[in-house]
């Protein structure tokens, strides 16, 4: 589990489950960062900063259309910048300080622009540079909401989503963050979420499925062709998803010791499984095993082992992976049809659907008898956590599903979510940004 | 003159240049365009969607040629195009009023 | 040299040529593992996983045409995902544990599911966590195999090239591997193979020889333009190769420090070398510097310093480089034609020539008289040492030209090799995958 | 500041303005280099390396039109390559060693060939494994002439733009690199160039600025629609560089510390500032927040920081990247086009103009009072430091000036600059390198 | 036989398509083409570089038919790709000499 | 009404559209396409194989005019495109039943 950062909080944070291999020291605020677990820690940032860019941004891009190409990138990025500058504004300080009068809830200001933060600091163990902490932190922060903008892809606004972003991230992500990591209400519960399944994948999934609700089908949906453009993009970006994941997984056990060691092998297997499972379950429901169906596998199994992969031993990843790789296939292809929505590249399916196994499986995993680490601090009874860990994901999808909800229609009310027909016809490129992705 | 347009599958172009080399016909132009016809398409899945794809990659080659030799061409055309299954493809011909070569200003016949 | 993993042999270990640097601490199985050490390796497998997806995927797809891109891309990441899964089922175990009475040949069932691992353990000499080591072997069991699909591309079926996969991974890879790094009969030799020259490069490249001569020849070939789709995506995947080569072979030392640096700038020079050796001799003798030469040479001189990579100096790498550079273009655009096979990616040209020159070559760069490091154990003697590397070089020819002949021919008993001429002709993406990599 | 290596210097270099956290230990030649610390520097070196290929030659090949992509990239990785062997063949020597009686301006041959260089040899102050720091140093060298492709792409003959890069490197990159970080004259000065603004970019911008002036206008230049190719491929690029510039900034800390921590999060927030302050500049003033301007800023925003990243605080780096980012804006939309010169891909517009800006904002963001570090040793004083800054600056900018000129005009002499109209219209990949991009 | 070529919208095409069908034509030839005209171009910027871009994506269908139907297939397709919109393109009708079907060697009006 | 077809070099393209404006002809499309004709082609080398390609990028305009000014329209594309080196191109002229403007409905002279 992360080991997030508790300064204040010596006596709670005891009380949430921690990896096994993570010593919390009790703050000892004198230690030395080690140099091993410091160099890793900035590798795993600047993995996970390949997770949006390019990553996503591929991954995403490759699947719309060539004239909404530069579109998804762009808000992606632009996203990634407006969080990256609030996160020391004010992000990191409400997510990871102790809080007051709703600390279960959210943190306090007294770190607003990392006041008193300088390269001396150290996390409250002392096990880490902040500043190393905090771009760590960061990075999850610009990612999650760079994720939901796959939902309502090829149709949406540009300034919606750039002022939708910035309200979700102040009024979703934050305290989600803060009751997970940041010592609240879930913290206290007990809820295991080793590397931010709840916080980034549920929640960025929720999201995404009221925000594609909301804004409405694309023209043609299920109607005309609306094939991805260049799934060798997919591709790419998928793998660079899966290459970034290692940084977020293994880097969220925030040491460089055999701990980080499991989150790195259930993030290979885990992703392995899944993307097989995808990719049997349609070879042999729809004949064809297809490339995109193989990556779309890969992230599911990635999503799904996200809260477990400090948890979990091997061979209980593996099944992880495989449950999730066919549950979200089914999902995707015949469920998601269904209901008939136009969630344009399933963030719900595979962010949403994917993130919710993850979460409750971890309960089970995590099972000595399954090979998995068991608890740090007391007892593990199977139905208790899997409880708990049920718990947790309505708290966040009701959270995130209000939440996303009011912000919405909010911004609704200052600037059209949808862009006219003849734009969305024309493609948001050229409409919005004033330029094509590809002059071949 | 004629001008003469045939659609061909993509894969034959090669054949049915040669064939036209062999009639001293030295000039013409490709277009690569997408068929519909009878030939049957492919379903295509990307994830929950399947689409029907009816248009075929085929290569159009339009050549201007004499009105003595026309046909000729189009049997040389044909008989380099043809595999015999369905899509093989069609040759359309039309009638020119004239033809200039840019370079020269030589035209008709002598722009050939 | 790679300090692989000998449990049960510390006699047998320390008879085995080391690389200087590397202490063999026979087996204190007290010792905890270095952070940075670990750090280090933990990137290092990161990096090497960059190598097969995008890397590999990219290098080969951008040289295929259009409508076989998928077909690559897919059949990579299958192949590394089902390797993956069996790495953790059964390949650590027969690769690197001690093994019974072929001990030589193969290890034993006694870590079969990594049992008995768990994040407190380490390597036998306490050097990593061993989920670490497992992790980094991993993706280079993962890598060979994808190598060989270059060979066959656009013609071998999808369920074939899967099939032969799984068999050759288990029969040829396996062994090799064990002889290698796991204390079996090569290493025995004292046969040096730092990075993995023979067991990844020569191995893979036999095989594909293999491939490509029993799956004949593609339609067209020789006669019609079969250009390379995307040189850009070529230029993308060899400088991903190279980026992710640095975890390859600096990774092999196991350990942060010199001897990893000097892995690292020989990977840099002799990799630049044989990139301008290839591009100049082009030049000269085809009177263009091709960009695809330029990336061509390049992976020739990764191939041949992989083996090389921790025992010569930076000098002697440059020359082995542009040694490489050299010999893989005279063989790619002359040897071959005048043979006339069809290696779509020219896979033995230079993974199998230039792992043959490098593996040799090793023999006479390590000399400390040449600048190399020479032997950790025993007096070096060129002529010796040569004929020992020769020796390992010929057992793998035999091992996997054999075995890899008799997998195919299995194989085509159960499913044909390749594509229908139609199927061919129309490009695998969409006669086996039902998708178009790109819709622009 | 990029603790270079100073063997026999060690009073010059305490004179040295230092990094705060960069303990100078007075070349303690008997410490064992902190293997953290070493694995941090092996995988910055790998980042920076990325920058590169394919960092930089998809950013700047994207921009180009698709005749001439081929030609782009093999020019960046040629030069890279060629770069790569000077430097352990005499660049390192020069550029790091002590010098003789010009020792204000180059250093010595007593490196030639690495000589005397082992995995055991370190840094003057044991901080690490001398190869390491070589290779470090040899991806900035590497690096930086890569960069003036871009201002005469699309026009410059390949013969012409290897010899010219040769001579560049020889003549004007080492110097300025031994007078800024090998204890030269602008060392000596106290000037502040954390992670080489002025040797990389300062340098490479007025080195393109000088070539395209001298090489003329492309044909059509202000006629033609000429629209990049690919702005996908723009965008991969520019994420792979803010990426690599992770390893080029925090690893110039030479170290795995809250130094390095301070330079990471610096490099996150200046570049987004500057991303979004060229993107809302060019929504007001031109109608169209457009992708490639994002990109674009962030770019500048990464440049401008360069120098300043161990020195500011986060709230300066945000107020420096916001700064870069418009007048970078301005300089490349409007003076730009008043000038009438065809500087291909901004060069000078973004690594000149931009490095120019950070150099001497340097000497204001550094100042304790707006939360930056302050100065190693010495009073701060801000006039002082930006005149210190600005003479700095100016003495690169002469001397690089007039070097590239007479080295344009040399390379004039034995070939010509610049390719024939038709070669021009037909696109330098046919008519120079024999290939074609695409075949789609 | 008629020879016709329309210019038309490229998001017209479907509607097009099934417009012929049911006039039972089920053979046509579609080209990505650019279209130059009275309808207004955008503008594309690139950093200091603005241009003025009048050449609009349109695509070109070119079908084959008898005379006797020439007319109800122009009207089909201006029913179906008209928006009212300026752009939304011509229909150009002209004389052809011979259709011949590779596949079958068949002719003229056998070969639609 | 003649319909004109015209190949030229793809780098003439500007040229040519601004002769037409000035003849007051307002509408055209364009097409990519690849040429085979004298001019000799380039060698691509990819590895080991060595490719002779001989079809040439050239630009395909069409353009219906009025009969009256179709000798005017041909002059001033063949003038614009020319640069006097083989592979300049060619025009085609053939006759035109009839036009029609999708959007309006208006037919053949008053469709231009
Ligand atoms: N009436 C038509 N007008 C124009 N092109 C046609 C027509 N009918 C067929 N084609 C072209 O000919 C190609 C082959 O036609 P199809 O009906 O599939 O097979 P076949 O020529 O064997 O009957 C089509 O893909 C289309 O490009
Ligand atoms: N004289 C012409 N010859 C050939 N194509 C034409 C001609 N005039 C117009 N077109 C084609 O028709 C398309 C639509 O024409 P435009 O003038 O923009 O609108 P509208 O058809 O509504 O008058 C153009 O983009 C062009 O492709
Ligand atoms: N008979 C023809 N029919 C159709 N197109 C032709 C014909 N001859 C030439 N072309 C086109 O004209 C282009 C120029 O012809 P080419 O013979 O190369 O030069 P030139 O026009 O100077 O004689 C060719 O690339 C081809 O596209």
């Amino acid at each position: 589990m992360l080991l997030r950062y508790f300064k204040k909080l010596p006596i709670l944070a005891s009380l949430v489950a921690l990896s096994p291999g993570a010593a919390f020291a009790q703050a000892t605020e004198a230690a030395t960062p080690n140099k091993g677990d410091t160099a890793w820690m900035l590798m795993s940032t600047v993995l996970v900063f390949f997770m949006i860019l390019p990553g996503i941004g591929l991954f995403y891009g490759g699947m719309v259309r060539a004239k909404n190409m530069l579109s998804v990138l762009t808000q992606i990025m632009v996203v990634a910048c407006v969080v990256c500058l609030l996160w020391i504004v004010y992000g990191y300080s409400l997510a990871f300080t102790a809080g007051g009068d709703f600390k279960e809830f959210i943190g306090d200001f007294s770190k607003l622009f990392l006041i008193g933060v300088s390269p001396a600091s150290t996390t409250a163990d002392g096990g880490l540079p902040e500043y190393v902490f905090i771009c760590f932190q960061m990075t999850f922060a610009m990612l999650t909401p760079t994720l939901i903008v796959g939902s309502f892809a090829e149709r949406m606004r540009f300034p919606a989503v750039l002022l939708f972003s910035i309200l979700w991230f102040t009024f979703v992500y934050i305290p989600i963050a803060h009751m997970v990591w940041g010592g609240g209400l879930l913290a206290e519960w007990g809820a295991l979420d080793f590397a931010g399944g709840t916080v980034v994948h549920i929640n960025a999934g929720i999201a995404g499925l009221v925000g594609c609700l909301l804004v409405g089908k694309r023209i043609g949906f299920g109607k005309e062709l609306i094939a991805p453009h260049s799934l060798t993009m997919t591709m790419i970006g998928g793998a660079m998803l899966w290459f970034g994941w290692f940084g977020f997984n293994a880097g969220s056990a925030l040491k460089a010791d055999g701990g980080a060691g499991l989150a790195m092998i259930n993030t290979f297997v885990a992703t392995a499984a899944a993307g097989l499972a995808w990719l049997l379950a349609e070879w042999i429901l729809k004949g064809h095993p297809s490339m995109l169906g193989l990556v779309s596998g890969a992230i599911a199994g990635l999503v799904a082992v996200t809260p477990a992969a400090g948890f979990a031993g091997p061979m209980g990843s593996i099944v992880l992976g495989l449950l999730a790789g066919v549950v979200c296939f089914v999902f995707c292809s015949t469920i998601k049809n269904a209901f008939g929505y136009d969630d344009t590249l399933d963030v719900f399916g595979i962010h949403g659907v994917g993130g919710i196994i993850g979460a409750i499986a971890t309960g089970i995993v995590v099972a000595p008898a399954l090979g998995g680490t068991g608890l740090a601090t007391g007892e593990y009874v199977m139905a208790t956590q899997v409880w708990i860990q049920t718990k947790a994901v309505l708290v966040s999808l009701l959270w995130t599903g209000i939440g996303s909800l009011i912000l919405f229609k909010l911004v609704g009310i200052f600037t059209p979510l949808r862009a006219s027909s003849e734009e969305e016809r024309e493609g948001l490129d050229l409409a919005e940004h004033g330029e094509r992705a590809y002059n071949y | 003159m004629k001008f003469v347009i045939a659609i061909i599958k993509p894969f034959k172009l090669d054949e049915v240049r040669d064939a036209l080399s062999s009639l001293d016909v030295h000039g013409l132009t490709v277009t690569e365009v997408k068929g519909y016809g009878r030939q049957k398409g492919h379903t295509e899945i990307y994830r929950g969607a399947e689409y029907a794809v009816n248009f075929l990659p085929k290569i159009k080659i339009e050549v201007a040629v004499d009105t003595a030799i026309v046909q000729q061409v189009v049997d040389a055309i044909a008989a380099a195009a043809q595999t015999g299954q369905i899509g093989d493809g069609k040759i359309f011909v039309l009638s020119l009023d004239s033809i200039l070569r840019i370079r020269t200003g030589e035209t008709d016949g002598d722009a050939l």
